[in-house]
């Protein structure tokens, strides 16, 4: 009772001590679709759900490249996801302007979090309506960080946001074991099955499942509404991609190599060894090629 | 702005296979004005020795009488022709005197000089360039000397476009090419050119048109 | 007024680079010395840099200026791929770097700048700019201590200056690569010649339009390929060594 | 501001000179002549340091009839130019070397052709069609080159001189209203007047 | 004609300047000033400075030296100042210019390398690094024309890899496998190139302490601003080390036969 | 609570009736709703120990720190909400920093502590920000020997032997007084902390924590350094041990 005296300015602290501006700062997260973002030994992967506000409209941007060494995915406010990928932005290349040296990633995500931070003291400011999740590579292998407009920002194996994210986290909280050494699995499958999916699929896959989780009742993945953002070396799939293993996002047409290969949702929890003949699950809806966001 | 580039001018030597060749530009100008273009910079000493003498216009017809005058006296004293290794050093000497208040005048001298083995019947020449700066300071090059206003720009071209060992007409287009594309990077030389090749029984002298702006 | 010693912010670097561009690829070379006065600095100091798969920049002039200018371009270059997820066009990026320079006119980056690379249309192209910004699109340019060695003799090999075409011929419009990388070796093993600032290495960088076959570069030894594009575009570096005297 | 004009046609050298005589802003004469015969076949126009020129005239006048008499035939105008470049050139690095910018204009009776030679006070001596001294060299250089013709008979030629006169009197600053006009050739030095 | 107003009725000089252009004419400034107003002058000399620093790459890594003088003016003002500095674990500066300069970029440097401590997330700035950071100090610095008037040698040695960089004053940088600022440039370096240039990996330490004594012999012969005690300074895999203060024997007995300047014999 | 409800508990410029300020007091709320946070002040230096709760199983061990260190010789542990925790870390590194430009010397933990408390202070006296919902528990070793203060959301702070603030702290500070703390070592501070941390852990109410071990002194030549893992997992053996027993 009287939480509405206490949750009207971020400047207010409740009796238990909570601040409640920036609780609902979280929901405004939750209000944006899904996003997961997963790390093995070799890669990490961002993987997010694209809304479109209708038949006529393009699909909302859910990807943004930092640096060569850094993607993000959003979920909420994007104007504010404009604003903070921007500082991200001058100070990834900051770093490389004053230290000839790509920015190592947790400082990047403090730095943010502690922007945020101040938003949550001030008067007169608001907290920040979008939470990332951040993946990046430098000499100590791939990294996965979330950050959220608390200020608060930590480092998982996995990890989802935006609506109805919590059951895509109890798939990944199920099977992160799996993640980590996806090589290694796959090295052990290859030897005894023609299991044509690399490492890298292997972790793209239990994200499309994870990312399949929250969807609603009638909702399907498809190459429209879906974006997938890797980092590591290049995919089994993949033409181009720089020895590096430099942030690319993957949309469109080329997802269906990867969407293609997913077991229907209600197939018993099989082991991943499954032979790879799942009939296409194209969406019934009329396929929208016409609306189609600028090549990532 | 150097009084060396008052008036302008440029002037090139080229070794052949015994035949030398001495080119200038035919420009005479008061800084950016052009009084005429037919102000002639190569005067001939011998019949097998030329001078060339780019720099301050004045100083230049000065030299050119001082030189026939000392060249002139060498002759009747001597009672034979000069040499040009000898030509060079009179030329190098009379500058000097003037060390504190040179002329500014970078002199070139191209010849043929006669080898020992050489007899009035079958004369045998080499062929002899040397090039000084305005207070005498020889340089006896193998390949080419180059002075003047454009003087970078015929080195740039000249070690480009020079080989050893060119028969009289090749000498004649390599030095002719060297020249005119240098002369027209150059504000302070063109407005025509004269070429001569020197070769052991006669002399090639031969006006060039070349951009005249 | 006493004239007091006033500090002196720019300094002379040597070194000479230049370009040239053909119907469908660019050249854009260096030498790799620096120096300072009579003394060599070090023997190897690059002055062309690869800003994209289809652009190469080139500077002279006072190093420090040259390196913080091409960080700041590859800056702004990055910038460009973050709003358009592409690379800048070649004219653009001409005009990106005069703004660059222009916005210190009154402190200028004491930098001769070359531009080479593919336009959009697949030619190639040569940009040459002054300390401040004024830029011009030729064929081929060069710049640096012996800019006037160098220049003339181009002028006279590229574009066939104060030469009469054989009769009924014409000279060709575009050379061939293997007889610009040769005209390129010529411009620099003279230049060496005859002035002490040029010497010690040279560095080549060739931008390849789509559909260039690279035999051009086939007989050329010690080519490196060093980029390519999904569309075709390919960039090489050639190194060679100059007299060190 | 001192212009003055040689111009070279069939048998004649024309030379005209302004006849203004400034002193900083004041013009102290409006009828200088400074154009000097130096001998019967021989003209010659200076412009510079005030009182060099005339002081210089006067010396070579007198050395060219001393020669004269000495060697009983009038100096040919290559050699009288080439005498007087001499003359310049020693003053040049003399203590007090003549400031003189000169024009010498002669016709050669033993080859019967006009010359016209451009000296600096440097001692550059050149042979010439035409020839200007002074600002006017930047204006009228120019038009000389454009039209100018060596075959052109007296009216002609002072046809010429009528339009360079023309543009300095149009474009120079400084007016220069009066100008004396000579002619030398086979039969000598004659001053004409020109209405302009 | 002079068109502005406010000039009307001041002194002007029209011989020298027809249209009173010089002082550019400006509407007048009636804000209040204060004492720094017209700008303070801060183009700036070298006050206690130090000589030539050598540094070349060997086998093991890096060696650097530097005497351990810094003079004022001609005075040799101080005799004990150690011109290699450590900066965190993998890399040694050594600085000749101005020493008070010298010490600040160390303040600067040192408080940089406190933050990187105190991130504490495995990543360490490198040599290649912190020499980056300090061209840009050093450029940024040049470009408010009131430079750190130092020329400095960046020695260091990461992850397998040694690495050698130059920068000055100005922010010119360059590297090379020999390296020498001031006197060192014109007298030490060719001894040095001759030594090393091309079989860096070969050289030994001893060798490579040889080629640095005789060079540092030499330069105490010719630099009339230089001392007879410096310090060596290697910075290898086992990380950087500053040896003690040595001399160089000197051999002055070819004196005894001089008398006077030139030619005199008596 | 007799303010709850009156309006006098809005913002951190109002006194209630009473005289207190509400929202400094709600803000040490926050304090004890955090992971049990404990330092000791031994003969050759400094030890901390953080319960961090882990909400998640995803989450990477060792790499959310929630011990920062301020200079080479300071280390600075929080317990509340833990982005204002990392603005105080940040604030005290830049006021060690302007101490080392000023006088070209170390700090000491008591002028950092100092500097700090102005600082969260500040913040508790106008109505235009919020409280630090933070005590910083901050410890080194200086020139005057090991030194351990702890500031408060009020931003008073006071010098410590043993210090323990957020969920546990009553049973951690009894806990802490049974020692003779100034006689231990580092070592073995090292051990108590951790036996303490398991001590005071409820797993009834929130099952997964995660023990941070750092310290500064002697054993690290002076610089505010992880504890090193084979000896964090010796005291974490060692504590499971004495909690077993302990009931």
């Amino acid at each position: 009772m009287f939480r509405n005296t206490y949750d009207s300015d971020n400047t207010v602290f409740s009796p238990q001590g909570r601040l409640h501006q920036v609780e609902y700062a979280l929901e405004a997260v939750k209000q944006g679709s899904a996003a997961v973002g997963l790390v093995s030994k070799t890669h990490a992967v961002l993987l997010a759900l694209k809304r479109s506000t209708g038949e006529l409209a393009a699909y909302q941007q859910k990807m943004i490249r930092i640096d060569d060494h850094v993607g993000i995915a959003i979920a909420g406010l994007t104007s504010d996801a404009r604003v903070l990928s921007n500082f991200m932005r001058q100070q990834a290349m900051s770093s490389r302007m004053m230290f000839n040296r790509p920015v190592p990633v947790n400082r990047l995500v403090t730095s943010i979090a502690d922007k945020a931070q101040v938003n949550t003291q001030e008067y007169g400011r608001r907290p920040y309506g979008v939470g990332f999740l951040v993946i990046g590579q430098d000499q100590s292998g791939p990294h996965l960080h979330e950050f959220s407009p608390s200020g608060n920002s930590y480092e998982y194996y996995a990890m989802s946001i935006g609506a109805r994210s919590q059951s895509a986290k109890t798939y990944l909280e199920k099977h992160f074991a799996e993640f980590a050494d996806c090589m290694l699995l796959f090295r052990l499958l290859a030897t005894i099955l023609s299991y044509f999916l690399g490492s890298l699929e292997k972790l793209i896959q239990h994200g499309l499942y994870a990312l399949r989780e929250t969807l609603q009742q009638d909702k399907e993945l498809t190459i429209n509404n879906t974006s997938v953002g890797i980092l590591g070396p290049s995919g089994v799939d993949e033409r181009n991609v720089k020895a590096d293993g430099s942030f690319r996002i993957i949309e469109g047409a080329p997802l269906r190599f990867y969407l293609d290969n997913m077991k229907p949702k209600d197939a018993p929890e099989a082991p991943p060894a499954a032979v790879p003949a799942a009939e296409p699950t194209e969406p019934q809806a009329p396929p929208t090629e016409d609306v189609q966001m600028a090549e990532q | 702005m150097s009084i060396m580039e008052l008036n302008g001018g440029s002037v090139i030597a080229m070794v052949g296979k015994d035949c030398v060749a001495i080119a200038s530009d035919l420009r005479l100008g008061n800084q950016a004005l052009s009084i005429s273009s037919n102000f002639q910079k190569i005067f001939p000493v011998t019949d097998r020795i030329y001078i060339g003498l780019p720099g301050l216009a004045s100083d230049v017809a000065t030299l050119r009488e001082r030189f026939r005058l000392r060249v002139n006296m060498y002759t009747i004293k001597e009672e034979r022709e000069l040499e040009p290794e000898t030509f060079a050093h009179l030329v190098s000497s009379t500058l000097y005197e003037k060390r504190f208040s040179p002329y500014f005048v970078e002199p070139v001298v191209a010849g043929l000089s006669k080898l020992p083995t050489s007899t009035p019947e079958s004369p045998k020449f080499k062929p002899f360039i040397c090039g000084t700066d305005l207070i005498g300071c020889l340089n006896f090059a193998k390949d080419f000397i180059v002075c003047g206003t454009a003087s970078e720009k015929l080195f740039g071209v000249a070690e480009g476009l020079w080989e050893p060992d060119l028969e009289p007409e090749d000498l004649f287009e390599t030095i002719s090419q060297t020249l005119l594309n240098a002369v027209d990077r150059d504000a302070f030389s063109g407005w025509g050119a004269v070429v001569h090749v020197l070769t052991p029984d006669k002399v090639i002298t031969r006006t060039l048109r070349g951009r005249m702006d | 007024m006493p004239q007091q010693r006033q500090f002196n912010p720019y300094s002379e670097n040597g070194g000479t680079i230049l370009a040239i561009a053909g119907a469908d690829f660019a050249v854009v070379a260096g030498d790799t010395r620096q120096s300072e006065g009579y003394s060599i600095q070090t023997r190897y100091a690059p002055k062309v840099f690869r800003l994209t798969d289809k652009a190469v920049l080139a500077v002279n002039g006072f190093a420090a200026d040259g390196n913080i200018l091409v960080k700041t371009v590859k800056q702004r270059l990055e910038w460009y791929r973050h709003a358009h997820a592409k690379d800048m066009p070649l004219r653009a990026i001409a005009r990106l770097i005069q703004t660059i320079l222009y916005a210190k006119r009154f402190f200028p980056y004491y930098v001769y700048n070359i531009l080479g690379g593919i336009e959009e249309d697949g030619t190639g192209a040569v940009y040459s700019f002054d300390p401040v910004g004024s830029y011009e699109r030729e064929a081929c340019r060069a710049a640096g201590a012996a800019q006037a060695l160098v220049q003339p003799f181009l002028d006279n090999q590229i574009y066939f200056k104060n030469q009469k075409p054989k009769p009924g011929q014409s000279h060709p419009t575009h050379l061939p690569l293997d007889h610009v990388l040769s005209l390129v070796i010529d411009s620099f093993t003279s230049a060496t010649e005859r002035h002490i600032e040029v010497g010690d290495g040279l560095e080549i960088y060739v931008v390849l339009a789509r559909g260039h076959s690279a035999q051009g570069l086939s007989n050329i030894p010690g080519a490196q390929e060093i980029s390519q594009t999904d569309e075709g575009e390919r960039v090489f570096v050639v190194r060679r060594d100059l007299k060190k005297d | 501001m001192e212009v003055q004009f040689g111009i070279v046609g069939k048998g004649y050298v024309i030379m005209a000179s302004d006849t203004n005589a400034g002193r900083s802003i004041v013009k102290m004469k409006t009828d200088e002549d400074k154009i000097k015969a130096l001998s019967p076949h021989l003209l010659m126009a200076a412009s510079g340091e005030p009182g060099d020129t005339v002081q210089f005239s006067e010396f070579i006048e007198r050395n060219l009839r001393l020669h004269h008499i000495r060697y009983t035939h009038p100096m040919r105008p290559q050699s009288a130019a080439s005498w007087i470049r001499r003359a310049l050139a020693d003053s040049l690095r003399s203590r007090k070397p003549y400031s003189v910018n000169l024009l010498v204009g002669g016709y050669d009776a033993s080859t019967d052709s006009p010359h016209l030679y451009w000296l600096d006070y440097l001692g550059t001596l050149v042979e010439v069609p035409f020839a200007a001294h002074g600002y006017g060299a930047y204006f009228c250089l120019s038009l000389l080159d454009r039209y100018h013709n060596p075959e052109a008979n007296l009216e002609e030629g002072l046809e010429t001189l009528k339009r360079c006169v023309r543009e300095v009197q149009k474009r120079l600053i400084v007016g220069l209203p009066d100008w004396k006009i000579k002619v030398v050739d086979k039969d000598g030095v004659r001053e004409i007047n020109l209405d302009l | 004609m002079d068109h502005f107003p406010t000039n009307w009725g001041r002194p002007r000089n029209d011989t020298v300047d027809a249209y009173n252009t010089y002082p550019l004419h400006q509407r007048p400034d009636w804000r209040p000033k204060d004492s720094f107003a017209d700008g303070i002058q801060r183009t700036q000399q070298p006050i206690v400075t130090g000589t030539s620093v050598l540094a070349i790459k060997y086998k093991d890594g890096i060696m650097m030296a530097a005497d351990n003088l810094a003079s004022y003016g001609s005075l040799a003002r101080f005799k004990d100042i150690q011109r290699l500095h450590v900066v965190g674990d993998y890399t040694i500066l050594g600085a000749g210019g101005d020493m008070s300069d010298f010490q600040h970029i160390q303040h600067t440097l040192d408080s940089l390398m406190i933050e990187e401590f105190s991130v504490d997330d495995g990543h360490k700035l490198g040599p290649p690094e912190i020499y980056e950071y300090l061209s840009r100090l050093m450029y940024g610095r040049r470009s408010e024309m009131n430079p750190l008037w130092n020329s400095i040698l960046v020695g260091g040695f990461k992850d397998g890899k040694s690495f050698l960089g130059y920068v000055d004053l100005l922010g010119t940088t360059y590297s090379a496998s020999t390296l020498a600022t001031g006197y060192g440039s014109m007298i030490a370096q060719p001894l040095l190139r001759k030594a090393v240039e091309g079989r860096e990996h070969l050289i030994t330490e001893e060798e490579a302490r040889e080629i640095i004594k005789t060079s540092m012999k030499v330069l105490f012969y010719r630099d009339a601003r230089s001392l007879n005690k410096y310090q060596i300074g290697t910075i290898t895999a086992a990380g950087p080390k500053i040896y003690e203060a040595q001399s160089s024997e000197t051999e002055w007995s070819f004196a005894e036969g001089i008398r006077g300047y030139g030619a005199q014999t008596q | 609570m007799t303010s709850i409800g009156t309006g006098y508990d809005l913002s951190s410029s109002t006194y209630s009736p009473d005289g207190r300020i509400f929202q400094v007091e709600y803000a040490n709320k926050a304090v004890e709703n955090s992971g049990t946070t404990i330092a000791l002040r031994v003969k050759d230096g400094v030890v901390f120990a953080v319960e961090k709760l882990v909400h998640s199983k995803l989450l990477v061990p060792e790499s959310n720190r929630r011990i920062q260190t301020i200079d080479r010789h300071i280390g600075l542990a929080t317990a509340g909400l833990l982005a204002d925790g990392r603005h105080l870390a940040n604030r005290a590194r830049d006021e060690a920093l302007n101490w080392r430009d000023m006088y070209r010397s170390p700090p000491t933990v008591k002028a950092v502590a100092d500097r700090v408390g102005q600082y969260v202070q500040a913040y508790t006296l106008y109505s235009s920000v919020r409280p630090f919902g933070v005590s910083a528990i901050l410890g080194g070793v200086d020139k005057d020997g090991p030194a351990l203060f702890v500031v408060e959301p009020s931003g008073v702070f006071y010098g410590y032997n043993g210090a323990a603030v957020g969920k546990g702290r009553t049973l951690a500070k009894t806990e802490l007084e049974k020692l003779k703390i100034s006689e231990l070592s580092t070592r073995q501070a090292v051990m108590e902390a951790a036996r303490i941390i398991y001590l005071v852990h409820d797993d009834a109410k929130d099952k997964e924590f995660e023990l941070e071990l750092s310290w500064v002194g002697d054993e690290t030549d002076g610089h505010h350094v992880q504890v090193p893992r084979d000896l964090a997992a010796e005291a974490e053996r060692l504590a499971k041990a004495a909690v077993e027993t302990f009931e």
